[in-house]
């Protein structure tokens, strides 16, 4: 955790911030998804509440916090109370292992821009977000409500079996880097698009060498099983149907219902997150490596080394925040153009066409590295 | 007093105090969450003892598949907190305390005994992982003992997992399913 | 008997110990408990107190075997679990109630 | 200077982090829901009927036990039999590039390519038998 007590208390302060700004990214998502929204279904989305409306979701945040704290009857108190609490955990704990950045070297310290780095990244992370199935397992069984239970079985079966996809689509990802800590990833994915096949190597001219390249069939699988993980729509089965009303969380309202959203949106943020440095090179600016960034910072804006330094990280970090926000508009974009599944669609999806085509993936994979490469 | 002794005994309490927590319990569910929270202790001190991966495993394969089947099965048919939830008969009861406790007396004290006979000369970290640069040298130690000595065991589990899936799918559809055709 | 050392460097006596309690309060749940999903989760426990000593030996040892072995253990620990629950269930939906006596009724 | 080798050495899998930040969204989280209840209006109405189960405005008919389907365990234990077998996946896939430098690829391909055939199997055995059926 750190050498000394100002690396420790650093990199603690650094795990709280990247919790924060999770947390604090949630509303400006939610209001990118009403203007969103509205933009595509030709309406204006809030714009009252201060300029273009943004100050809309403090005011909803207060009108939560106003809101009676209520439970019914029939709820289990601990659960019904452990469940929204306990909806925050995962989607943190995996966004906190993804790199945002170049290490910034400071003196004799070294920070990673990240919350801890794992040398189990990728295993680390799907054993965390498989925990993910409790949170809706305790809120339909906490809220005492029938329809609620059913609600919650069906999510989490849902989740468990977009689990297997993903967990597959992962394999071929590894077999391609070879590695499973996330920044080993990242630095594999310098320089330019080139592969030996049957000998020679070819080497492109203008593709950047990221993993989407490689792996287009894992990228799409993975991409899909993030969204029933998060369950977003189209697979937001649960809370869907005319039935089912509010699925899981029909029982609760106020600042705990905020709190499944934040567990939502954080999740639908680890998937972007990890689409990102799977496929699009993490924080690499495309054409260029971080010793030719450097290099050239130092160079020609700022002749401090300190200086040289912090900049080379902020123009990373920022790289990796462009891609971020295309995958969470997409994510977005997704919610408002297509229609829901039906349910034996959706698990008829998961385990009879993203799991077989997976698992073609690996074994393709696998031949041509073993054959070809 | 550095770190990771420290994290020892706080994961000693919360792995100690789950598994007490799951028997103790008399709603299921209970003990079934406590059980969670005591396979997440055990994938803790996997990582406090090097074994990375076995530790994500661990968190993958108990903690986020067998647990939900273990909470799912108790939400599907709500067991309410059961009256009896433990052997009627004071005198068997405690009959049956005492043999866990001798048991559990005889182990600790067996190493207790032996505790010098592992010989010291080991050296304190693995040299083979201490050489190799890469993060993953632990894994890839795992993985090539796998497959270079033990691959007739992992077709044999491959085997074994094909034939539970049958064997559940079989047994699921006897008589007793809700669906079935009574 | 209570001195630092025992307290500040922990060897591989220490997680043996936390294994066999581990392993005998999974032992008790199994005798006391009636409830049949508790006593599989009682054997859960006891299976994960010896992958427990399994990977500390692996480690102060310096041999992987012990981390295989958990391996082989955790699959079978799980396929035992998804057998012994489905006989539950099949349990439950004749006798509307999941208790140890009604094992005996089980024919062939 | 930017990328140096040995760094990640330090600290393999930092657990005083993940724990600390377990705890303090725990905690946070705790505080956000005492805040809610502290800041959170008086209880003006309540009625039983309030309080009573939500079934879209109809008083609840009856009990919360229902007879819910066999699927969903059956789902949850072939989701656990595939786990498993995508776990044995990983340390392969991470070798496999070693083993085939190392010369000795050819039985470690052919005998992967066997377990995901037993795999390939038992997922078509699954859908034949109508197992994963959701009528």
């Amino acid at each position: 955790m750190g050498k000394d007590l100002f690396e420790i208390s650093v990199n603690g302060i650094k795990l709280i911030l990247i919790f924060l700004m999770m947390v604090q990214a949630v509303p400006i998502l939610v209001w990118l998804e009403r203007r969103g929204s509205a933009f595509i279904q030709n309406r204006f989305g809030p714009n009252r509440v201060g300029p273009l409306g943004l100050v809309q979701l403090l005011a909803d945040a207060v009108k939560f916090l106003n809101k009676e704290d209520f439970a019914p009857d029939k709820a289990v108190k601990t659960l019904f109370y452990a469940a929204p609490i306990f909806a925050l955990i995962p989607a943190t704990l995996a966004f906190c292992a993804i790199p945002m950045s170049v290490p910034l070297t400071i003196g004799e310290y070294t920070f990673r821009i990240q919350g801890y780095d794992m040398n189990i990244g990728i295993v680390f992370i799907l054993g965390v977000s498989s925990l993910a199935a409790y949170t809706i397992l305790m809120a339909g069984w906490g809220s005492g409500n029938k329809f609620s239970l059913l609600g919650a079985l069906r999510a989490s079966a849902q989740i468990i079996s977009y689990e297997l996809a993903l967990g597959l689509s992962i394999v071929g990802i590894i077999m391609l880097y070879g590695t499973f800590n996330l920044t080993e990833m990242v630095n594999a994915q310098q320089g330019l698009l080139q592969f030996t096949a049957l000998g020679h190597t070819v080497q492109t001219s203008w593709l950047p060498n990221w993993g989407i390249f490689y792996q287009p069939l894992a990228a799409i699988i993975f991409f899909a099983a993030t969204f029933a993980e998060s369950n977003r729509l189209p697979f937001d089965l649960a809370e869907g149907e005319a039935e089912l009303v509010a699925g899981f969380h029909v029982e609760y309202g106020g600042f705990k219902m905020l709190m499944f959203f934040i567990g939502e949106y954080g999740h639908m943020m680890l998937a972007s997150a990890l689409m990102v440095t799977f496929f699009f090179g993490g924080y690499l600016i495309p054409y260029a490596t971080p010793e030719t960034v450097h290099s050239w910072v130092h160079a020609t804006l700022i002749e401090s080394p300190v200086g040289a330094n912090i900049l080379t990280t902020l123009l990373h970090f920022i790289s990796f925040n462009i891609k971020f926000a295309v995958f969470l508009w997409i994510f977005i974009q997704v919610r408002w153009t297509l229609p829901r599944f039906r349910y034996d669609q959706l698990m008829d999806l998961g385990w009879k066409t993203m799991l077989p085509w997976a698992l073609g993936n690996t074994i393709a994979t696998a031949a041509v590295i073993y054959f070809v490469a | 007093m550095t770190p990771d002794i420290f994290l020892f005994w706080l994961l000693t309490i919360v792995t100690l105090g789950g598994g007490l927590a799951v028997i103790l319990m008399t709603n299921p569910i209970y003990s079934a969450l406590a059980l969670v929270f005591t396979m997440v202790g055990i994938a803790s001190f996997f990582i406090t003892l090097g074994a990375y991966f076995i530790a994500g495993v661990q968190l993958i394969v108990y903690a986020g598949a067998v647990m939900v089947l273990f909470v799912m099965v108790l939400m599907l048919f709500d067991l309410k907190t059961e009256i009896a939830a433990f052997t009627r008969g004071l005198f068997t009861g405690a009959l049956k305390i005492f043999s866990v406790g001798v048991m559990g007396g005889l182990i600790v004290g067996a190493i207790m005994m032996s505790a010098g006979s592992l010989d010291e000369n080991i050296a304190k970290v693995n040299p083979e992982i201490e050489a190799s640069m890469s993060p993953d040298a632990p894994t890839k130690l795992l993985g090539q003992a796998l497959f270079s000595r033990h691959i007739f065991g992992f077709e044999a589990l491959g085997v074994l997992l094909l034939v539970i899936a049958v064997g559940t799918v079989a047994l699921s559809r006897s008589r007793g399913g809700t669906h079935a055709k009574q | 008997m209570l001195n630092s050392e025992v307290f500040l460097d922990i060897g591989l006596n220490h997680y043996l110990i936390v294994a066999a309690l581990l392993f005998s309060m999974g032992m008790a749940g199994v005798l006391l408990r009636r409830n049949v999903i508790v006593i599989l989760m009682s054997i859960e426990l006891m299976l994960n107190a010896v992958n427990l000593t399994l990977i500390a030996f692996g480690k102060f040892t310096n041999n992987v075997d012990g981390q295989i072995m958990v391996f082989f253990v955790m699959t079978i620990a799980a396929a035992e679990a998804a057998v012994g629950l489905s006989i539950a269930v099949t349990i439950f939906k004749k006798f509307r109630e999941v208790n140890i006596r009604f094992f005996e009724h089980l024919k062939g | 200077m930017i990328q140096d080798k040995n760094f990640i050495k330090e600290a393999d899998v930092p657990l005083g982090g993940v724990i600390f930040l377990a705890v303090f969204i725990a905690i946070f989280g705790y505080i956000l829901i005492l805040l809610a209840r502290f800041i959170g209006g008086r209880r003006k109405n309540n009625s039983s009927i309030k309080r009573d189960v939500y079934e879209c405005g109809i008083p609840g008919q009856e009990k919360k036990d229902t007879k819910v389907s066999v699927k969903f365990y059956l789902t949850a234990i072939l989701f656990i039999l595939f786990d498993i077998e995508i776990i044995f996946l990983y340390p392969w896939s991470l070798t496999f590039r070693e083993f085939i430098s190392s010369g000795s690829g050819g039985p470690i391909f052919f005998s992967m390519m066997i377990f995901l055939g037993i795999f390939i199997f038992g997922l078509f055995w699954e859908v034949k038998s109508k197992a994963l059926e959701w009528h």
